[in-house]
């Protein structure tokens, strides 16, 4: 995915993702958008979450 | 709940029924929580019976009158007559419909509605002071505050609002006469709406400003068609001037200003209206007792949560800070409602529309182009001038224009200004585009119905994209 | 280009310059193609110069003469006259202005502008016929053709809209005195929005419709608040008759219906207008000799790159058929131009907004209800009337509401449709929202200013979530 955009700490995704980050304590500033100019989708987040919880189990 | 000893207990008490208390009382109710709503004065707050209705009340009303009284270029003559005490009474109408409704609302959704002030006791108990004689008082406890007392108009030295000729602007839109003149100290956002709605109604304006422009600010293109159009309304305008008092004379009064240099000047007219700002209504409050700060503006600080220092006290609305807007107070009431319920809500809106409803109308959200710059994004910028629109020039309103902020690389909406025709209907187009992180693109791709002044969104995005088929590209 | 021989070529010929044609030509010329746009009445065609914008020129004026005089509820006392002959010349200082600006964009943006009527006389070259004596005519060598020659209305058997008395919409919107009296035949939008300019300057109007409601099409609780105002200015409905002729009788006309049993009724009046539809415009053209094929209705098919079954050779707007508009046209002259240029463009928008300019107004888009069922998807509706809005009640405006249809599992928005005030602006969001797949949730959660009739939008989406603040949820 490409970079989001650099202005500092801004997010560009819909309220809808931005609430799923909050539900499942995903930073949403760190994940990779896979939108049009690396927007970042609900399912990014879902992903993202994913990701975070294996590593989790994982031990990092 | 605790009879006898008139004490009651509840979840959440809330307190001041504003457009943020109101709407996080009934909200919470939504949420199966218990929750008790104290008002002192009149449910919907500043807001409903005061503030934004009547304002927007007597604008309609005004430039109806007005616009009839100047339409000859489109063939109609009319004189209209304007019965003062009427058109104030229909005023109070639709501000009777809607706090009636807020209360039926709030008791449909399970919302205990208590009449009186409330001051904290301590942490988790407050006193309801109830009006009038002897009715006495009684205590309520509770989980969780949310504190939405609002803001009152800020006096000037020398200008008491108990005075007869001296108005804020809630008695200068409850006046059953028009006046013949009126001087405003202040040319904000309230200021600026009134001066329309008396120049209108063919009352003598003289503003007078201590700074050196209208709507401080807002940018200077946005501001520029609305002093223009009160000029040509007869609004007479004396910028850095301050008001220092005034004294009776003859018929009216004298108003006395002061400039930087010391220079006195005096305004003749009937009344004054003073709207130089709004301070935070924290002492009926008693805040201490529950230990919540304020800051040295006497606002109570909040975080995300809409949390003061006290965790499960929050505040929301004009008494927590700026933008103090009735639209900002009824977010943040949800969000308090929501976090108390255990939601995982937060104040986590990219941009906060905002409108004047002078004439022309301004409306923004978001970023400027130079706030854009100062947050380190490239911004490019799209407009599109109203006199190009059909439907803007159908209207015979065509003054102004949109402009749409962006991020260059990236295409994504940062911020608009829009000054003209329903500027503040036009802005939510684009307050939802910059929360769905939507880019130029996605705008200038959508098609918008013809002949309608939301083209002008459109017509933006496409500017900066270099495309405009309307407006000439850079 | 090659002269003396009278002989011109161009990369695209775009042939009608409504807003199809000469949004076409710009867009081609922006992308640097060498084009040619031919128009043989008036550039702006259709729209700018006999509909969309005369009518919402009218339609503005019209409101604010009866407006007016009907205000005195809010206090207002007057009494307007109404100049006809100004108020249409008014009008039409509007059209020229705009279809001004429309020569000088197309110039601007390089394009070759050539009056004339085109037809063509086989698949790469057209011959253009100028108008007036011994002009001639010259032939145009194409690479692409674009063709953009709109509709016109339908006749009704029996009415001839040479004879004085018996008017198409644009004729009747360059009347230069008020009727005492009108029938109109056909109920769609063009008959009753036009059935409200003239009720409004108080014009006697009767309505026969064929079918058994106002604009067939739109849902019946759309339509019944436009009936009922009408009704309220006295229009005078008559349903499931079919205008059978006229004569004319004493002063004015008589115009005879029949019903499905045969029953013949009478309407006297001094004119009708008939707006029963419009048909494409293809018999100025010689397509055969391009071989551009028609359907059974005249309509030009085409593909989703706006071409038809003759590759190099686009058809766009009313002439390839339904929906009629302007905003459409506009699209997918766009999508051409780019196709043309080699650019990905395609028409594949998820929804085409619509409005209706009657009183109180209409805007939709996007699928019903029903259709949504249809399609499949599980839907749920949100709805917020306009009488629990504080701005609308400030606006004196109140009828009406904001519906809202979503796929109940994932939350997406399918369609919306609106009755009251503004609701073409209104729609214009949830045109965006539709084309960027927003939940209800993005549109709930999205920050809409106090007090604007866009929180209307919002509540609904609210109500769909079943946690609106300002209406009951189901
Ligand atoms: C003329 C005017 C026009 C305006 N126009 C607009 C506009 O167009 N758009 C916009 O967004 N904003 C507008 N505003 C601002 C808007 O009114 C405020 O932002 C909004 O009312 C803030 O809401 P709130 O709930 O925080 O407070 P308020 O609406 O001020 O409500 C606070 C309530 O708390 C009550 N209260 C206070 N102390 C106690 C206590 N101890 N116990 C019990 N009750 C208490 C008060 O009686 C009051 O009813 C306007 C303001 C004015 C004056
Ligand atoms: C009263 C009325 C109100 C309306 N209101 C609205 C509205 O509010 N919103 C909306 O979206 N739509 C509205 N419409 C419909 C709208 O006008 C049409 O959808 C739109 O004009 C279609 O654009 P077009 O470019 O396809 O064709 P047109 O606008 O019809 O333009 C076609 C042009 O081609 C020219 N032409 C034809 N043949 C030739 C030829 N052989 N050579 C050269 N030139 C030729 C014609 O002279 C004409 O100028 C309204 C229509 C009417 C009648």
């Amino acid at each position: 995915a490409e970079e989001v955009s650099t202005g500092e700490g801004r997010v560009f995704a819909a309220p809808s993702a931005r609430r799923v980050a909050r539900e499942l304590g995903v930073d949403i500033a760190a994940v990779d958008g896979s939108g049009p100019s690396g927007r970042v989708t609900e399912q990014d987040v879902r992903r993202a979450a994913e990701s975070a919880d294996t590593e989790g189990e994982s031990g990092e | 709940m605790v009879v006898g000893d008139i004490s009651t207990g509840t979840d959440v008490l809330v307190i001041g029924a504003g457009p943020g208390g109101y709407v996080a009382a009934i909200r919470a109710g939504q949420l199966d929580l218990d929750v008790t709503l104290v008002e002192k004065d009149a449910y919907g707050g500043t807001c409903l019976n005061y503030g934004c209705i009547p304002s927007k009340a007597m604008i309609t009303a005004s430039d109806l009158a007005h616009e009839a009284g100047h339409a000859e270029e489109m063939g109609i003559y009319a004189d209209p007559e304007v019965e003062m005490d009427e058109m104030v009474g229909w005023k109070d109408g639709v501000v009777d419909q809607l706090t009636g409704g807020v209360e039926k609302l709030a008791k449909a959704n399970g919302v205990e509605l208590m009449e009186g002030r409330a001051e904290f006791a301590d942490e988790n108990k407050a006193r309801v002071v109830h009006s009038g004689g002897g009715q006495g008082s009684e205590t309520v406890e509770f989980e969780h505050a949310i504190v939405s007392t609002g803001s009152r108009p800020i006096e000037v030295p020398g200008f008491d609002f108990g005075d007869d000729p001296v108005l804020d602007s809630r008695q200068a839109l409850a006046l059953d006469e028009i006046p013949e003149s009126l001087v405003i100290v202040g040319a904000g956002y309230i200021g600026m709406e009134l001066a329309g709605v008396f120049a209108k109604l063919g009352t003598d304006v003289t503003i007078v400003e201590m700074l050196d422009s209208v709507l401080p600010g807002y940018e200077d293109d946005l501001a520029r068609p609305v002093k223009k159009k009160a000029e040509e309304l007869g609004v007479d305008f004396h910028f850095g001037e301050a008001a220092s008092g005034w004294e009776e004379s003859g018929d009216g009064i004298t108003v006395t200003t002061e400039n930087e240099e010391g220079t006195v000047s005096e305004f003749g007219a009937e009344k004054v209206m003073v709207a130089v700002g709004r301070e935070p209504v924290t002492d009926t409050l008693e805040l201490d007792n529950a230990g919540v700060e304020t800051d040295e503006d006497g606002f109570i600080p909040t975080d995300d949560r809409a949390r003061t220092n006290v965790e499960h006290i929050h505040a929301i609305g004009d008494v927590s800070g700026e933008p103090m807007l009735a639209h900002v107070a009824s977010k943040e009431g949800q969000v308090a409602a929501e976090v108390i319920a255990g939601e995982p809500s937060a104040l986590d809106y990219q941009a906060v529309p905002a409108a004047v409803f002078t004439d022309p109308e301004i409306g923004t959200v978001g970023m400027t182009e130079t706030e854009a710059e100062e947050e380190g994004f490239e911004p490019v910028v799209g407009k599109f001038p109203f006199n190009a629109s059909g439907r803007a020039l159908t209207t015979g309103h065509a003054d102004g224009f949109v402009r749409i902020v962006a991020d260059e690389p990236s295409g994504f909406l940062l911020g608009a200004q829009i000054v003209g025709p329903e500027a503040s209907e036009l802005i939510a187009e684009l307050g939802l585009a910059i929360e769905m992180g939507a880019t130029l693109e996605d705008v200038a791709a959508t098609i918008h119905t013809h002949p309608t002044l939301s083209e002008a969104v459109m017509e933006a995005a496409e500017n900066a994209l270099g495309h405009a088929i309307h407006t000439l590209n850079r």
